[in-house]
């Protein structure tokens, strides 16, 4: 009976994950399904979820309007596997600061209880490319593609996946995981990949 | 440019990373503001990025004279008031104006018909810029011209300052004809149609080729102009737009925090009627801008650097 | 959608059910208001709905502008204070402003060219509403083409706001004309002038067919534009309208409370000319609305959308 | 001698029910003419009498003004049978409460005591379609036309004709019928039937 | 009419029958010809059937004053000496004549724009006739209106007379273009676009709904006017063309009988290539009729009854 | 192992009887493929051959011309099942006379010794739709679209499937039909259904 895996599409960049997601999905040779999703209705139906890049606090607010931020805790909180995407990390996290605005309160999911900041390569001007590597779940060498990308300065008890310069860009907490890099704008699949095996093991 | 690390190198400014940014802003709704204030409303409204201007397009066209890029000091107040990215006009074919804008950290430059040219004849080569660049169109013809100069992202120009987004419609159901019209060429495997088109189009026979391949825009496309209602924004966004550019049709009505606020509500629920006829609630008709009926215009912005 | 029965299913929004909505309006009177107190005047008076704007026709024509839907709070609140069934206006062309309207409840959708076309090519695809919907027509050939996109009821354009009644009596005249002309054809059973006279109204041929068949209109046709007076409404009646629309004649005269029941009067009991009297002897003529002779006029409402 | 059926023509689709008596008529091949009637003087020459569709607030008072409203009266409690068709139906009973707009003071002919909800299956966009039967008059799946239809919530000394999701749509006291549906809508001519044959009836 | 049957009725003149006709010409050539001895010439050519005339086109053009009908005594001869299918000319709207080929028993009739016009505005309704009628037509629009009227069968119209192909290729890619464009548009499912389309047309909403359906003319389609050698008839067919019309091609060239048997079989083997070859070298280029230039003509056939 | 059913095309209708052929395969739910065939090379390949309606003479012309008259006549002497329509009927026969024209010498393939007669019903006015029945195959009252259609006058040994008026319309020599109808233009599958079965036997 195949999985479905939900991108949350309130606003972002929906169609670059759903490609990704079905691109691994015909690597894995799996039986899954990708689904945009939108309304509690929806989620409730889905196996995983994507958060995907974009403004965290319009995210926020948008799927605190249409309740759909309720469920999501829910599903969270019953063991549905999540991966958030830069946006999404901050919203899965308990607190965020801005380099240059200091202190935000927008509404968050705060799952991880990490302290991050916001713009910490700077603006847009310092977006770039690098190379990083997650060993300890066998990635080695990932093209992340770092854009106004938070960066986490001090990390609760969760497992730190990477780094970069010193920064903690990438962690896991059980079926959470959390980039401020969007590995859906490279041709490389592996973090899809991972994701998807993680939908199903927590299946079944 | 300080770095230290283990053993590579990191890229800058690739058309990744630019159009990249455009695409965090998709089912969003873009503002122009002129002050500190009406920034920190549009943020709390849920928009995406804030545009800064010395005078919202309507005023722009009642003053006359030579309207240039807002100035520096305003931009960096905003950029230090809000945590949503920050957009600046500059004057069509104005490479320093851009040069200074990307010196002052924008996330985004807009390479405007509103402002005074500097030169219709050249629009500036933005393959040069770190900055990502938007750009207006008003069909297939004009958005490919400028893709071809480095653009990261389009959107359609409509009329600004009106508050009729009659042109707007005229303009994404323009694009969208000759989108398909290239695309069924290009099915068709009529290679000696394509190369036609490309021609009229005055654009290279590649991107032709590509764009038709794909079935859309190779960059994200917003809409833009005389855009006043919460309805509007919705349509527009069902003839398939992007997102939503809204000039003077917010901060120039009476009651803009809501107006902010519905329109973008409308924006993101565009395909749920009924959120959407809450957030027309929101607005009441007689607060609204009084617009311009573009037939009587004087001044038609659209055509500034239209034969470029 | 919730309902428990035995064993069969609902059916919504078919042309039975559109369409059996305007023949309840039938030999009734629609008045434009726009505040709750003019509404329940309306009610009072005896009509048998109400249409919803924020100006009245002739100040439309004064403000200039871009005129849109009215604001949706205003709808609801004539929508709880009246019980007659309450319509509202929506732009030419403006799919999302109907979607809109359908969402707020309103039992009709007047796809105006009173208000600023979005649109002027494209008219909405209305079988895709739920909604009733209906449009304006200075001929047959109108008539039939808003027909074909699913109108379920027609009305004269007339001249709005004006007070003058000659415009729509010229163009009710001139569908009873055509109607006459392909019904004596069909009956002649010559096909050439009748598939002649299909192209010169570029409809389909069926359509012409039925209708010259039928005789009249295959949808209920009210009078609107310029009514006035008592004698106006009653005339136009006789003409062989189903019923009347009034605009500014109501309630820009200075006796808008007699003058909406004298209208109404006057309806209902059009062939008794001695109630028509009585109706008639309500009005004072030095309280009526100063008119505008069509001849001078600049703006000719009747003419938008006409191309298409 | 044949008998005379008036149709009240004031306000409201008057030529759908001429047209369905007639089709009727013709049907049963009775011998009976069909009257389009509005006058006082018209309405006291028939044998029954059928107040179609339209607006109630509307049929009431115009009817009121002419003074039609008398003779309707005084022919009813002599005995006349009569069709009321939902707006009808409206004024046939004595009071009437609107599902939003609560309470109206509208002019009513008040014999039927029952309680009504006027678009109580909400505004036109809720108008519908569907079979309906009144087994106690030997109609069975008839396809009920509801436009902005009222409902009877409680009944009094009243017999129940048929019901729709728990809500009265039908009644008979006498020779007074109500419906909150419009038969003549549709192709079914069964309730017009029936009704011809009620004039029959009360004639001899 | 006399038949002796068991106990049901045979039908004639249905539209199945007609089209049905126009079905059995397919991938053939039908020739222009004036006397009996061209008849048998164009029969053992292998074309699959012969079009009868007083003056061929390009002498038609040359006489000048009026054009009518070929004589009756004429048309019965070649009936009598060919097996083949046998077609004529009537002037455009002349129902008379039409009646009167009727009346001899051919096997299809042509509403012509070679001869002079009888009524330009009203072309004949055909739907009443027995045999089936071909028309010309230059775009999708002329088409669709013919088959309205009962066209069983429909092809360009060139330029009759003048030997020069080109207005035949214009035609036909017009038509494809213009079927491209609604088929396009039909799958997209946008009825707005649609029926305005068929608006432009001037024909009813759902034989453009079919067409665009199917892909393709309801009824058989066949290039004619100015074919004058085989990489001519080739071409053509390879725009997808169902068959070829020759008229003054062949029997005002010196070497008829080659000319005929080649373009027969490069209308057979066109998509190979090395036949069309082979039949290019059976004629000879100085023999060809001398054409004219279309852009000098005075007398432009093709106009005729264009605007019906 | 698939059977390839192959329609002449040099001259006629062919994309009727392609589309027949398909619609009847997908109705006996079998194993069948449809191919337009022209070259020698390409009609060597088939199991089975239809012969479209169109003008005899043409196609008689053309298929001598490429050649594909040689190989047409081995795999017919080979057993190979064909169907002629009208023209392709008059192909088949090894004489044919025209009703006003008289004798004609047109290349044939004269497989099958009857005196034909064309145009026996007149000329394209006369054309006409009947009824007709096939008892002898199991098919009633099919409906037969005439159209210029030649008669077999006299018939030497073939076995007579269907007549009209008297005049042979349809033959049957062993696995070579003829009918001077079209099936191809009606919406009844019979005749081609029959024949895909015929070219399933005559494979296995």
């Amino acid at each position: 009976m195949s999985a479905k895996i939900g991108i949350l599409s309130v606003q972002g960049d929906v169609a670059e994950n759903a490609s990704s997601l079905i691109a691994s999905i015909a690597d894995l040779n799996e039986d899954a399904t990708v689904h945009v999703v939108k309304t509690p209705e929806e989620i409730s139906q889905m196996d995983g979820l994507v958060i995907p890049g974009g403004e965290s606090t319009t995210i926020g607010q948008m799927s605190l309007v249409n309740g759909s931020q309720k469920i999501i805790k829910q599903k969270v909180e019953s063991g549905m596997p999540v991966l958030g995407i830069c946006a999404g990390m901050i919203l899965l996290s308990n607190n965020a600061s801005d380099k240059v605005v200091g202190k935000t309160e927008q509404p968050l999911f705060d799952f991880l209880d990490i302290e991050l900041e916001r713009n910490s390569f700077g603006r847009q001007r310092e977006s770039f490319e690098a190379n990083i590597s997650m060993d300890s779940i066998g990635i080695s060498n990932f093209n992340g593609v770092f854009i106004r990308a938070p960066a986490i300065s001090s990390a609760g008890d969760v497992e730190v996946l990477a780094k970069f310069n010193e920064k903690i860009v990438a962690i896991k907490k059980g079926n959470i995981i959390g980039t401020s890099f969007h590995p859906e704008l490279t041709e490389d699949l592996a973090v899809h990949k991972y994701f998807v095996n993680l939908v199903k093991d927590s299946k079944n | 440019i300080s770095e230290k690390s283990e053993s590579s190198d990191v890229i800058r400014g690739s058309s990744t990373l630019k159009r990249g940014f455009a695409h965090m802003l998709k089912n969003g709704v873009v503002m122009d503001v002129t002050t500190v204030e009406q920034a920190q409303i549009a943020e709390e409204a849920g928009a995406v990025s804030v545009m800064v201007l010395d005078k919202l397009p309507s005023d722009v066209r009642k003053a006359g004279g030579v309207a240039r890029t807002a100035s520096i000091r305003i931009i960096e107040d905003i950029m230090d008031s809000v945590t949503i990215p920050v957009m600046a006009k500059c004057r069509i074919g104005h490479v320093n104006e851009a040069l200074v804008l990307q010196e002052t950290d924008v996330d985004m430059i807009d390479e405007s018909e509103v402002l005074t040219p500097a030169d219709e004849l050249r629009h500036i080569w933005k393959w040069d810029l770190t900055t990502p660049v938007v750009n207006g169109a008003r069909s297939l013809a004009e958005a490919l011209r400028r893709v071809e100069e480095g653009a990261a992202m389009i959107r359609t120009k409509g009329e600004p300052g009106t508050g009729n987004v009659a042109e707007a419609i005229t303009h994404i159901k323009k694009v969208n004809d000759e989108l398909r019209a290239i695309k069924s060429i290009y099915d068709s495997g009529d290679n000696q149609d394509l190369v036609r088109m490309s021609r009229e189009f005055k654009v290279s026979y590649d991107i032709v080729e590509q764009t038709a391949k794909l079935g859309r825009l190779p960059v994200v496309n917003f809409a833009a102009g005389g855009i006043a209602t919460p309805a509007d924004a919705a349509y527009l966004m069902s003839l398939g737009c992007d997102g939503i550019f809204v000039g003077s049709g917010i901060f120039n009505a009476n009651d803009a925090p809501e107006r902010a606020r519905a329109i973008v509500l409308a924006t993101t629920f565009w395909d749920e009627t009924d959120k959407v006829k809450e957030a027309q609630k929101m607005i009441d008709e007689r607060q609204s801008m009084l617009g311009l009926d573009v037939k009587t215009l004087e001044l038609r912005m659209q055509d500034r650097g239209g034969s470029a």
